[in-house]
C-alpha cells in the first residue's frame, strides 16, 4: 500500500476526533471524506447531517453536493431547508460542524466572501452559506484546510465566519455559549486554540514534516505547543477503506454507470 | 384548468424588471424554465435563490438579472460561478448588485415569507462582516429576555418558479426527496409556476402528510419531463455530476459559455436539452 | 438505548414543580403517560397543551396541576371541560393559574421553542381582550416597515410527553396524520419521553420526508399498545367518539369523577384501560 | 318529508353562501355541517380546512373533533399545527373562515371566553383556539350562532375575537385589510354588517318568523333593512343530503361500528 498522502493524513486525523454519539454537520470535500470515513470504521453510529435536509445519512459514494439523491436515499429522513437550519442547526442539535475557506486567520475566523474589497473584489468567493451559523451554533467547529500562506493569513479581507473572533473570551461576550473551532486540521499539522488566549497553537506535526516547513506555508508567526508528537499515522484499514470511498466516488461523478 | 405549456406561461406570468425566485436546493432545479426565460430574453430582472448554481450562472451570463439575492454562489463540489464572478468583477455582460445573506438568514426569510410576516428573526451574523456591507441585516430585540437578535427581511418575490415530480389532473402538485425551500417560495409570492416530470391521474396511495401544493396556490402547472436536467428528480433521473464538473470549463470563457448557450438553448428547445437526462 | 416501561420512565423524567407538556392534537394524546403520573401522584406540575382535553381534565381534576398553559379548553364538539371550569371557577380541588394564548400564538411559541428562539412573532390578537390579561402577549416593532407585531414567548417545558405510532429497534420514532405540534414540543424541550404502539425492525420503504424523530432527541421510549386511548391512533384504532361524549356526565359531578379515576386509573393499569380501544 | 327545523334553515343558508371556489376554515357543529352540505350539493370545488392540519378534506361524516382520522384520511394532505397556522392561516390563503360564539355584540364582536370577569368568571368558556386570528385572517368569516338574549347581548364580557370593533373603519384603523364578519346566519334571520356603521342589520327572515320574534331574542333594539326579503327555504335536495349526512354521524359517534 502507497504511504498516505498529506490530504488523506488530513482526512483520517480529522475522521479520528469523530465519536459515534455525534451529530454532524457535513460540508462538502474533505469533512465529507472524514464523516463517512469515521462512520465506516470506528465511530458506526454517528449521524451525519446535511444542509439539504437529510438527517442520518449512510451514503456509499461521497456526494458532489450537499443534496446528491444518495443523501436522502440513504437517510432516515429528509426535511425542509428551513427546519433544517431552524430547528436543528439553530436548535442546538449539533455536536460538530466541519468547515474550511479561502483564508483563516490566527483566531481560527474564516473568510470565503472576497478576496480584496466587498464592493469591488478581485476574486469573488462564494460567499458564506450555512458557515456563518454553523460557526456559531454547533457544540463545536472542526475546520479542515491545507496549508498555504495565502490561505493562513494575518488579516482577512472579511469575516465570513466567527472563529474566536480577537480572542480570549470574544465568543462569550457576544454572547455564544458554543465552542467554536477546537481544531484546525491540516495537510502539514493539527492546530487548536489555546486554552487561554485562543491564538491557534501547532499541537502535532504530521510524520516528516517540520516545524520550519509549517511555518513557511503560514502568513503569522505560528505558535507551537512545548510538547510537539507526531500525528498518528493513518493505520492501513483506514486507509483503505477512505480509498476505496474515493475510488467508488470518482466513478460515480465521472458519470460512467456506477 | 392550471396546466399551460411552458413559453406560454413564463410569457404570461414573468414580466421584465420582476423578482424572480426559482429555488430548488441541488435537487429539482427548474432549468427548463430557466432557459425559457433565456429564449424570450426576458431583462432587468432581480434573481432569488440560495444557491444560485450553474441555473443563474446561465442567467446572469445571459444579462438577464440586473440584481440577485443568495446565500451561496459556487458550482457544488466544483468550484467557482464563472459567470457570476464575471458580473460582480467586471461587469459583464452588465453590473449586478448583490443583496448577500446566510443560508440560515435566507431560509428563515423564506419561512417568514410563507406565514405573511414582514420579517424573520434568528440567532444569526454573530460577530461576522456581512452586517457591516449588507444594511438589509438588522436587529430586534426580545420583549422577554432583552436579547439582540437578527433581522432579515421577508422573500415576498412577484414569481417563484419550481420544478417538481407530478400533478394530479386537478393541478395539485406534489414533491418528495430534498424539498429544499420550495413549498415556502411557492406560499410566498405573488404568482407561482411549477414545471413536474409527468401528470397522474390521481397521486394514488401515498404518505398522510406528503408535500402537496394544492392547486388554487398555484398560477400554471406545465409538464416538461426533464425539467430540473442536469439537476435531478428524485425518482426519475439522476443529478449530472459530470455535467457539473464540465460546466467548470464551459463557463471559465466568455465565448465558449455563449456558444454553449446559443448551441444548447437559444437554438434548442426544452426536450432538446432534457433528453441527456440519465434514468435513475 | 432509549426503550423503558412506562413507570420507570415517568418517574425518571417527570418531577414535582416541572413544567410538562403533553401534546398531541386531538389525535395520538398521551392518556397512558398522564394516567401514570396521576397513579404516581405527581404534584405542582405547570401544564402545556394547546387544547387540554379530556386528559388535562382528568389531571386538573386529580390535582396534578397548579398552573395550564393553553390556548382551547373544551371537549371538543361536547362542551365544557367540567373539571377544568370547576378549578378555575370554584378551586377545586386546588387554584390553578391560567396562561392563555390563541391557537396561532402556541403554535407559533412551539415553532420558535424548536427553533432555540426565545419569542415567535405573529399577526395576532388585533382588537382583542386577551393581551389585557396576559401580561406575556407583547409586541414588537418590525425593522423594516414599522409595524407593530405581536409576541408570545418560546415554548421551552423541561419535559415533553407525547404519544406516536412506532419506533424501530433503534429507537427512533415515526408519526404519520394528524401531527399537530408534536416535533416542535419534543425538539422545545430538555426532555422527551415517547410512547408508542409498536416497535418495528425497520420503518422498511417509507416517505423520504417521513416524519420521524432520531432516538438522540429522545429521553425515553415506552411501549404502551393503546396509550392514546381514547384517542386514536391513526392505523392502529379510531378515536372513541362515544367516550368523549359520556365524560360530559363522568366529568359534571366530583364524586362521579373520582369515583371512575379510582376504578379506571388509580387501581388500574396502561393495558387495563386501552383494552377498550377499538381496531381502526 | 319534515319541513325544515330552524337549526336545519341555519346550515343551509351558510352552506349557499359558499362557492366552490372558496377555501374555507371550517370549526365544529354548524360550521362542518354547512361547508360539507355545500361540497355534497352545490360546490364539489369547495376546499375545506380543518385547523388540525387537514387540507382538502372530504369526509363522508361529520367529524366530532376538529382533528377525527376520518378528516385525515379524506385529505388531499396533512400538515403540522404551526404550519397551518403560520403559512395557511396567517398566509392569507383562506375566503371563508366560520365562528360561533357563547356571546356576540352588535358589530360581531364574539365572546367565547368567560361570562363575568377574567380573574373570577362566573363561566369559564373554552376561550378561544384558533378564533382570533381566524377573524382577524380569513378574507371574510361567516358567523353561526342561535339566537337568544343572552347570546345577543348589549355588551360583551370579553372580546375573544374582533368583528367590527365599535363600527365604521375600526378594522381598517387597527391595520387589518380583511372584511372581517359579513353575515350572521341564526336560526330565525340573517343578518349582515351596515356597509357604513358596520352594525348588524337584519337582511332576511327566515319563513313564518317575524320582526318581533327576532327582536325578542335579541338583547339590543335590532336594525332591520328597508327591504326585508324572506330568507330562500331550503330545498328537499339539500334537506335530504344534511339529514342523511347528520344521520351517518350520530351513528358513527355514538360508537355502533359504521
Amino acid at each position: 500500500m502507497t504511504p498516505a498522502t498529506p490530504t488523506e493524513v488530513m482526512t483520517v486525523v480529522a475522521a479520528r476526533a469523530l465519536r459515534s454519539s455525534d451529530v454532524c454537520f457535513v460540508g462538502i470535500g474533505a469533512p465529507s471524506a472524514a464523516c463517512n470515513l469515521a462512520r465506516l470504521t470506528h465511530a458506526p453510529g454517528i449521524t451525519l447531517i446535511y444542509e439539504s435536509g437529510t438527517i442520518g445519512t449512510e451514503p456509499q459514494v461521497l456526494p458532489l453536493s450537499i443534496g446528491d439523491g444518495e443523501l436522502c436515499e440513504t437517510a432516515l429522513t429528509t426535511v425542509s431547508v428551513p427546519e433544517m437550519f431552524r430547528y436543528w442547526l439553530q436548535g442546538g442539535r449539533i455536536t460538530v460542524g466541519f468547515l474550511g475557506g479561502a483564508q483563516i486567520d490566527r483566531f481560527a475566523n474564516l473568510n470565503t466572501t472576497v478576496v480584496g474589497p466587498y464592493a469591488r473584489p478581485k476574486v469573488r468567493l462564494p460567499g458564506g452559506g450555512g458557515a456563518p451559523e454553523i460557526a456559531a451554533l454547533c457544540q463545536q467547529v472542526f475546520i479542515t484546510m491545507s496549508l498555504g500562506a495565502r490561505a493562513f493569513v494575518p488579516m482577512l479581507d472579511f469575516i465570513t465566519s466567527l472563529g474566536h473572533g480577537t480572542g480570549g473570551d470574544h465568543r462569550a461576550r457576544l454572547g455564544l455559549t458554543t465552542r467554536g473551532p477546537t481544531r484546525v486540521i491540516t495537510d502539514g499539522c493539527v492546530l487548536e486554540p489555546d486554552p487561554e488566549t485562543k491564538e491557534l497553537t501547532v499541537t502535532s506535526l504530521h510524520e516528516g514534516v517540520t516545524r520550519e516547513q509549517v511555518q513557511a506555508k503560514c502568513g503569522w508567526p505560528l505558535r507551537f505547543a512545548p510538547q510537539l508528537p507526531t500525528t498518528p499515522t493513518p493505520g492501513a484499514g483506514e486507509l483503505e477503506v477512505l480509498r476505496a470511498l474515493h475510488e467508488r466516488t470518482d466513478r460515480a461523478h465521472r458519470g460512467s454507470p456506477s | 384548468m392550471p396546466f399551460q405549456p411552458l413559453p406560454d406561461a413564463i410569457r404570461a406570468l414573468v414580466h421584465d424588471g420582476d423578482t424572480v425566485a426559482m429555488e430548488g436546493f441541488t435537487h429539482l432545479i427548474p432549468f427548463a424554465a430557466a432557459h425559457e426565460l433565456i429564449r424570450q430574453q426576458r431583462r432587468e430582472l432581480t434573481l432569488v435563490r440560495m444557491t444560485p448554481d450553474l441555473i443563474f450562472d446561465q442567467l446572469i451570463g445571459m444579462g438577464v438579472a440586473k440584481a440577485l439575492t443568495f446565500s451561496w454562489g459556487g458550482n457544488p463540489g466544483v468550484g467557482s460561478l464563472h459567470r457570476l464572478r464575471d458580473a460582480v468583477e467586471h461587469q459583464w455582460p452588465r453590473p449586478i448588485t448583490l443583496d448577500e445573506h446566510s443560508h440560515a438568514a435566507l431560509a428563515s426569510a423564506w419561512d417568514a415569507g410563507a406565514a405573511n410576516l414582514p420579517f424573520a428573526v434568528l440567532r444569526g451574523y454573530v460577530g461576522v462582516d456581512l452586517p457591516k456591507v449588507n444594511p438589509a441585516i438588522r436587529s430586534v430585540t426580545c420583549p422577554y429576555t432583552g436579547e439582540q437578535l437578527a433581522t432579515v427581511p421577508a422573500l415576498r418575490p412577484d414569481v417563484t418558479v419550481i420544478h417538481a415530480q407530478r400533478a394530479d389532473r386537478a393541478g395539485n402538485v406534489l414533491l418528495e426527496g430534498i424539498i429544499g425551500v420550495q413549498k415556502q417560495a411557492v406560499l410566498a409570492a405573488k404568482r407561482a409556476l411549477v414545471t413536474v416530470e409527468e401528470v397522474v391521474d390521481d397521486f394514488g396511495p401515498r404518505s398522510l402528510n406528503a408535500t402537496i401544493l394544492p392547486a388554487w396556490t398555484l398560477s400554471a402547472v406545465c409538464v416538461v419531463p426533464g425539467g430540473a436536467f442536469p439537476s435531478y428528480a428524485q425518482g426519475y433521473y439522476r443529478r449530472d455530476n459530470a455535467f457539473y464538473l464540465a460546466w467548470d470549463e464551459i463557463a471559465r470563457d466568455r465565448d465558449t459559455f455563449l456558444r454553449w448557450m446559443t448551441a444548447n438553448v437559444l437554438d434548442k428547445t426544452a426536450e432538446d436539452f432534457a433528453r441527456h437526462r440519465r434514468v435513475a
